[in-house]
């Protein structure tokens, strides 16, 4: 699919599109359908689109395994945090209520997209890894 | 009777299986090996005899280790029966294991270190069956026992030898897990304790309305369960246990094995049931009637075996029934003449295999048929063959007709005929299986190979002395009863 | 301080695992040896704590946690008592002396660059199954089953031989239809009762016992629950899982994971299908009794004829999870001490066995039996190891395999399955028939020229002391069995309430 | 009648679905459609799930106007979570199985289960990796 | 509204037995995309958009790209199986034990379904017991207009730490299983 120029053009002219929306759907979790699952699910894909058309190494070029690597356990790591500090803060594991903000329920508002955050990383990196271990070595 | 808290049972205990150790680093060096065996026989005779004295001013010895579950110890308690089995086992050890040197060497056997540690093995779990306070510390011994005796069966590593010891497993491993544990569950599920008491761990429970049904079973179980007495249909596993060298036999057929069979007996009908509630139940004389069918049936056998070591056994199979059937009598005379025929039985069968082995290290004979004329090469050993023979078929000046004597007494006492006569006629057969290896080898004619056989001489001193030893011990106690009796005096005292 | 400690102690002692897997493969990058170091401080602090919740709730009430602070039924409620802070305390311990134990086979077995995701993974395996273990949300139970079975597929996997990967695609299918039928159960309860929450599940189930949902709901939980367990005709994935996964892999499953999922089935049987009471004519305990009879028996006579020693390992594990069922299933309080002891000794015995297992595989790559011969002379200690360990698998006394066997034994008299005894005891004889043979070839055969192929001149001490601390403890608690005994008869108590003497 | 089966009919279907996904894990030797039959089954148990969680006349559990929602009859969000949750856990699971299945074709040159065994059955290889 | 739902159904068991029935597995795999979208489809019907969301996302997006992604490395025909006999594999060697065991299977399940609760019964235990407290509750405590996203990110907030882990855990143990590395590939 490499060589074909109209399907190149239009995922270029898609992808930033593609990944504005999974960052809307991440800010918007609370109001529409939608989330950090689901918005991770559509970025790692925008990546996935990439390798597709592009090939692998190019995808891999734009997100380094390293990188990739590091994010997959970061994203979690932030949502597991997240409930420690709660703990530190004085309340229950993930009592967000309990994190330093006005009211309980400011600080659950901003508890869960900070979670929906960490979640829509992980997964994020998750897609992508899953994909580019399963599809092979970096060129074929 | 009080107890008096000591380690010295579990000294008893530890001597021998401590002694593994030097004996088995010190297996490149045979004398230094065959040192650290006679030393821990010796030690150990030394710490049984030191037990003789507070016995004798009436006191029992003992200590509780561990609670392992609640009414299950580990323990040690040593009283006169117990001293007595121990006394036995630990001499004969010291005996036998200069004969083992002797015949080993001789025959030059391969893995020596491993017969030895195992010899070692098996004595520790003797002395700790003998010493037990209860029966969860004796059923571990007991297991032990068969475990350790396992490699000395299989030494020979041939087919035949394997084929051996795995029967010897099957059975004794077999029924024990089968019968035995669940006999043992039982008692406690009935008694609330495992621990040995005088007058009977169940007899307090009979008024408690258990029915007797449970507790006939229960008996049959540790009948069935306890292979090691060998009391027929249970028995096939000893003659085919005789497939290891000569030395192994005789510790397992006179000593150990089989002794601890019938000492178990012994310890279930007098302290887990008790005279009172076995005679209650009626199973003392059932047990009488079952085990005389032994006696009789064994002895058959015995006469048509031409190998020496299978006549042996299937007499030791009748012999045990023996004391089956005198302490199933639950007359006084019965009891003690049982308990005196455990050590007369073991002096006497100890001298025939130790003499056997004699015959296969001097002669290369194993068949009786082969024998004849034998006495003119080696007039020693055979000498000491009569004094055994004579002293099983129950004749004087040898101890066999003390504890013959005190077991018709015992028949009688019970009210028993029947008994007494299965007692003659097997004393008969006793006779006509013994005087004809006598009698062919004094009076039959020596064949003209054998003749000219230089081979053919007397055993090595290793073994020559110790045959002498038992042979002199079997006719002393006749004329020296009291040493034994004296101790089993004191054993029935609480019981009678 | 301490007081902050115990609050949160049932929370930390999951928690720790997630960070360890999250931060195990970030250290690995640093250095290999720290994602070890990772796993190894990991599995040791949950031990620890374990150790304390057990302590804690010995002494005190149970203790309750509630999630991100919202009340049960609404939020998901972890819930600590004396039966599963022991299991925990049995699943670290094992995990940790595997930890110890891989830092020798994991070297060998496995290629030095996937380090760092291995450890990741068996944080992950383990921790799942402690998640499972302490929650008190039947959906959450769900979640942590997924993470541990997930992470389980991808160990088994990375044996040495291709027929590895075989073993694990049958597991993933089989353990992936166990947790969908579990799910399933999961929504018809759901759907009888709407709450997820053990104990308000339990509330709301009296009453409703006799109708088509639930009982189709336990059928379901049950049949998945024994799929995961592997009992008798849903063994299948069992034997090649543990005979085809690395050494360290194979000890530590036999050590924890059929166990998590006994714990499961015995937590619903209790808490929530009240199997006390028995309901609409079933008889739910004797049909438990009478399949986990059937495993005990089937995995003992398959065990006999295996040439494989860690084959053999498996089907005699199938077996010895039908003694936990058996002794759970009786609703008598030392028959449930006996089964819950049995995890506890099982465990050790037989992560013992397949370390002792894994050190002739890292001696001889073989785990034959017939390449075994006079293994006796040449790894003395690994066998004389492996001689007290099958001891104790036949039940000898004075090792643990006799103290469970025999409550096992007497709540089976007292409640009057006498049934039970002869099953036992037969499996203890068939026992020693199979762990006979093995012991036989080890020191009575010599050796043959066909195991020539050795790996290694000596086994390190990581290996050799973490075995030899479960085989001094199979001897330690089979001697002074007191603890163990005394907690499990208090978790007894507490599950089925003070039952009167016979 | 028509009453009962229209109350069941949404559970009945989930089921049947549920039994073909089974029926492919079960019979299927290719490896690849056994890891598609366990997508069938999931998802159907899903489905099964969603269906228990719609009240008739009900809309999706979004608050669209937070004064006065209480006369708005929404659908019971508690599956959803579930749900969403377990679709998770089963494309992880789908990953994993592809990613053993890429390892068996690289060492066996087979996908199809039977194929695989008798390979084995044939030409068992210890430390083949 | 019945009718829609009801064809949609429908066409959901046509899909499942042609995608299980296809000799091509491309033609599989495309069928099991299709599927995951008729069933987002279904969702959205019955008002589960975010499941809907996802399924699309999830079940026909990226399920379905890495099911071909994996097609690219294997063969792509189904292979008729050899009769083989396996004692042992009781579970594969007979399509008729197959069968019989679906069918006992789905017997069990819909005898289970008898006394359900009817499809939308609001009075159902499990839409009249705790879904209208979160209703009630959710907006006021957390803030979040949605009500399941309320749920999963707070309420049971742990499950989803749980989910999170599980993607994690995927995402390594197949880091683990196949990343190939450049030197001694095993």
């Amino acid at each position: 699919m490499k060589d074909d120029v109209i399907l190149r053009t239009i995922t270029k002219f898609m992808l930033p599109f593609i990944q504005i929306f999974a960052f809307y759907t991440l800010a918007h979790g609370e109001i529409s359908p939608g989330g950090g699952f689901q918005a991770g699910v559509i970025f790692g894909a925008s990546f996935i689109l990439i390798a597709l058309v592009f090939g692998k190494n190019s995808a891999r070029s734009k997100m380094p395994r390293n990188i990739n690597d590091i994010l997959l356990s970061t994203g979690d790591f932030i949502y597991a945090f997240t409930g420690l500090f709660c703990i530190f803060a004085g309340g229950l594991f993930l009592e967000y209520g309990k994190l330093p903000f006005h009211s309980a329920k400011e600080g659950n508002h901003i508890g869960m997209i900070i979670i929906e955050l960490g979640v829509a990383i992980t997964v994020a990196a998750v897609m992508m890894t899953i994909f580019f271990e399963i599809a092979g070595k970096e060129d074929d | 009777m009080e107890m008096i808290q000591s380690l010295t049972p579990v000294y008893a205990v530890l001597v021998s299986l401590i002694a593994i150790i030097p004996i088995y680093l010190s297996r490149n060096n045979p004398n230094l090996r065959e040192f650290w065996t006679i030393l821990a026989a010796i030690v150990k005779f030394i710490i049984v005899l030191s037990l003789i004295p507070p016995l004798i001013n009436g006191h029992t010895v003992g200590i509780n280790l561990f609670e392992i579950l609640p009414g299950i110890s580990f323990g040690f308690r040593v009283d006169s029966l117990g001293l007595i089995f121990a006394l036995m086992a630990s001499f004969l050890w010291i005996l036998t294991s200069f004969y083992s040197i002797g015949y080993m060497r001789s025959l030059k056997e391969h893995n020596q270190t491993r017969y030895f540690v195992c010899f070692a093995g098996s004595l520790s779990a003797t002395i700790g069956a003998a010493f037990a306070a209860n029966l969860f510390t004796m059923y571990i011994f007991y297991e032990a026992l068969t475990l350790f005796t396992y490699p000395l069966i299989a030494h020979e590593e041939t087919d035949e030898a394997f084929r051996g010891a795995r029967i010897y497993l099957i059975y004794l491993l077999g029924t024990s897990i089968a019968f035995l544990l669940p006999a043992i569950i039982g008692t406690y599920l009935a008694a609330g304790s495992l621990e040995f008491v005088n007058g009977g761990l169940l007899a307090a429970t009979a008024s408690k309305g258990l029915s007797s049904t449970f507790l006939v079973v229960l008996f049959a179980l540790f009948i069935l369960g306890i292979a090691k007495a060998a009391i027929m249909p249970l028995h096939s596993w000893l003659p085919n246990a005789m497939v290891a060298p000569t030395p192994v036999s005789a510790l397992l057929h006179a000593v150990a094995v089989v002794k601890m069979g019938v000492f178990v007996v012994l310890r279930v009908v007098l302290y887990v049931f008790g005279i009172d509630l076995m005679s209650a139940l009626g199973i003392g004389t059932f047990l009488a009637y079952f085990a005389s069918f032994t006696i009789l049936l064994a002895s058959i056998i015995a006469l048509r075996q031409d190998n020496i070591k299978a006549r042996l056994a299937y007499s030791t199979i009748s012999q045990l029934s023996y004391i089956v059937v005198g302490v199933s009598l639950l007359s006084l005379s019965g009891v003690k003449g049982s308990i005196l025929h455990i050590v007369v039985h073991a002096f006497s069968k100890i001298t025939l295999f130790f003499w056997a082995g004699a015959m296969a290290v001097g002669a290369h004979k194993k068949y009786v048929s082969q024998l004849s004329g034998i006495a003119k090469k080696m007039p020693v050993s055979m000498a000491i063959f009569t004094v055994g023979a004579l002293s099983l078929i129950g004749l004087p000046p040898f101890s066999g007709f003390l504890s013959k004597w005190y077991l018709l007494k015992g028949s009688l006492e019970a009210g028993l005929v029947p008994i007494a006569f299965v007692f003659m006629i097997s004393s008969f057969l006793n006779a006509c299986y013994f005087l004809p290896i006598i009698y062919i080898a004094y009076f039959g004619k020596i064949s003209p190979e054998d003749e000219k056989d230089s081979h053919i001489k007397e055993a090595p001193k290793m073994m020559l002395v110790p045959m002498c030893i038992t042979a002199t011990m079997v006719i002393l106690i006749f004329f020296f009863p009291g040493i034994v009796t004296s101790l089993i005096d004191l054993a029935l005292n609480g019981i009678f | 301080m301490i007081d902050f400690f115990t609050t949160h102690a049932p929370v930390l002692t999951i928690v720790v695992f997630i960070f360890g897997a999250l931060l195990a493969p970030v250290f690995g990058r640093i250095n290999n040896s720290l994602s070890y170091y990772c796993a190894l401080i990991t599995t040791a602090l949950s031990f620890v704590l374990s150790v304390y919740l057990l302590f804690s709730v010995y002494n005190n009430a149970p203790l309750e946690y509630f999630l991100g602070g919202w009340k049960p039924p609404y939020g998901i409620e972890y819930r600590v008592d004396i039966l599963n802070s022991f299991i925990l305390s049995v699943v670290s311990f094992v995990s940790f002396l595997s930890v110890i134990y891989g830092y020798g086979s994991i070297k060998s077995e496995i290629y030095e660059k996937r380090h760092p995701a291995f450890y990741s993974v068996y944080l992950l395996f383990i921790g799942g199954m402690m998640g499972i273990l302490i929650t008190n949300d039947i959906f959450n139970m769900y979640v942590f089953l997924e993470i541990t079975s997930l992470a389980g597929y991808a160990l088994i996997a990375m044996g040495r031989t291709r027929y590895s990967y075989m073993a694990s695609f049958n597991y993933l299918i089989l353990g992936s239809v166990g947790a969908t039928f579990f799910l399933i159960g999961i929504g018809y309860l759901y759907m009888q009762t709407g709450t997820l929450n053990l104990t308000d599940l339990a509330q709301r189930l009296q009453g409703h016992f006799d109708t088509n949902v639930v009982l189709v709901a336990i059928a379901f939980i049950v049949v998945g629950l024994m799929l995961k367990m592997a009992v008798f005709p849903l063994h299948f994935w069992l034997p090649d899982a543990y005979t085809y996964s690395p050494s360290v892999i194979s000890a530590a499953m036999a050590g924890t994971s059929t166990k998590v999922a006994a714990y499961l089935l015995i937590r619903l049987m209790y808490t929530i299908f009240g199997i006390q009471a028995g309901f609409s004519g079933i008889n739910f305990s004797g049909i438990i009794i009478v399949i986990a009879s059937i495993t005990i028996l089937a995995g003992s006579i398959i065990a006999i004829s295996q040439t494989d020693l860690k084959k053999m390992l498996a089907f005699s594990s199938i077996g010895q999870i039908g003694y936990i069922l058996i002794g759970t299933a009786m609703v008598n309080k030392y028959a449930f001490a006996g089964g819950l002891l049995h995890i506890l000794n099982h465990a050790m015995m037989k992560t013992a066995l397949f370390m002792v297992a894994g050190g002739f595989f890292y001696k001889f790559t073989s785990t034959k039996i017939n390449d075994l011969k006079g293994m006796g002379r040449q790894m003395p200690f690994a066998s004389a190891m492996f001689l007290i360990l099958s001891l104790s698998m036949v039940g000898i006394p004075l090792t643990v395999g006799f103290i469970s066997k025999w409550y096992i034994i007497l709540g089976a008299a007292q409640s009057g399955y006498w049934i039970v005894v002869p099953v036992i005891l037969l499996s203890s004889l068939l026992t020693a028939i199979y762990f006979g043979r093995v012991v036989h070839n080890l020191f009575f055969k010599d050796s043959e020229a066909s195991n020539t192929g050795i790996l290694h001149a000596k086994i390190p001490y990581s290996m050799v002391s973490s075995t030899a601390v479960l085989v001094f403890l199979c001897i330690f608690f089979g001697v002074f069995a007191y603890m163990p005994v005394e907690i499990s008869l208090k978790a007894a108590e507490n599950i089925i309430g003070a039952m009167p003497w016979k | 009648m028509i009453e009962f089966i229209a109350d069941k009919y949404n559970f009945w279907i989930a089921i049947v679905l549920m039994m073909i996904g089974f029926y492919a894990i079960i019979a299927k030797h290719n490896l690849v459609k056994k890891v598609i039959g366990l997508n069938i089954f999931q998802t159907s148990v899903f489905l099964f799930y969603i269906s228990i969680s719609k009240v008739n006349g009900g809309t999706a559990p979004i608050i669209w106007h937070p004064e006065g929602h209480a006369e708005v009859v929404y659908d019971n969000p508690l599956p959803h979570v579930l749900i969403l949750t377990a679709i998770v856990v089963s494309v992880s699971v789908t990953a994993v199985a592809l990613g053993i299945i890429v390892k068996l074709y690289k060492n066996y040159g087979s996908i199809e289960e039977d194929e695989i065994k008798l390979i084995e059955h044939n030409e068992p290889e210890l430390d083949s990796k | 509204m019945i009718a829609v739902d009801f064809l949609l159904l429908l066409l959901l068991v046509i899909i499942a037995v042609a995608a299980i029935s296809a000799k091509d597995i491309l033609t599989s795999i495309m069928l099991l995309g299709s599927y995951s979208l008729v069933i987002a489809m279904e969702w959205v019907l019955l008002n589960a958009v975010d499941v809907a969301f996802t399924e699309a996302a999830v079940g026909a997006g990226i399920s379905t790209i890495l099911m071909i992604a994996v097609l690219t490395r294997v063969p792509r025909f189904e292979k008729e199986p050899k009769e083989q006999k396996h004692f042992f594999n009781l579970f594969n060697h007979s399509e008729l034990l197959a069968l019989a065991t679906v069918v006992i299977t789905g017997a069990l399940l819909i005898s289970g379904t008898w006394d359900m609760p009817a499809f939308g019964d609001p009075n159902s235990p499990a839409n009249s017991y705790l879904s209208p407290e979160y209703i009630e509750r959710s907006y006021p405590q957390t803030g979040s207009h949605n009500i399941v996203t309320a749920v999963l990110a707070s309420y049971r907030g742990y499950d989803t730490l749980g989910e999170t882990t599980v993607v994690f855990t995927a995402a390594i143990c197949l880091i683990l299983l196949i990343r190939s590395y450049k030197k001694n590939e095993r």
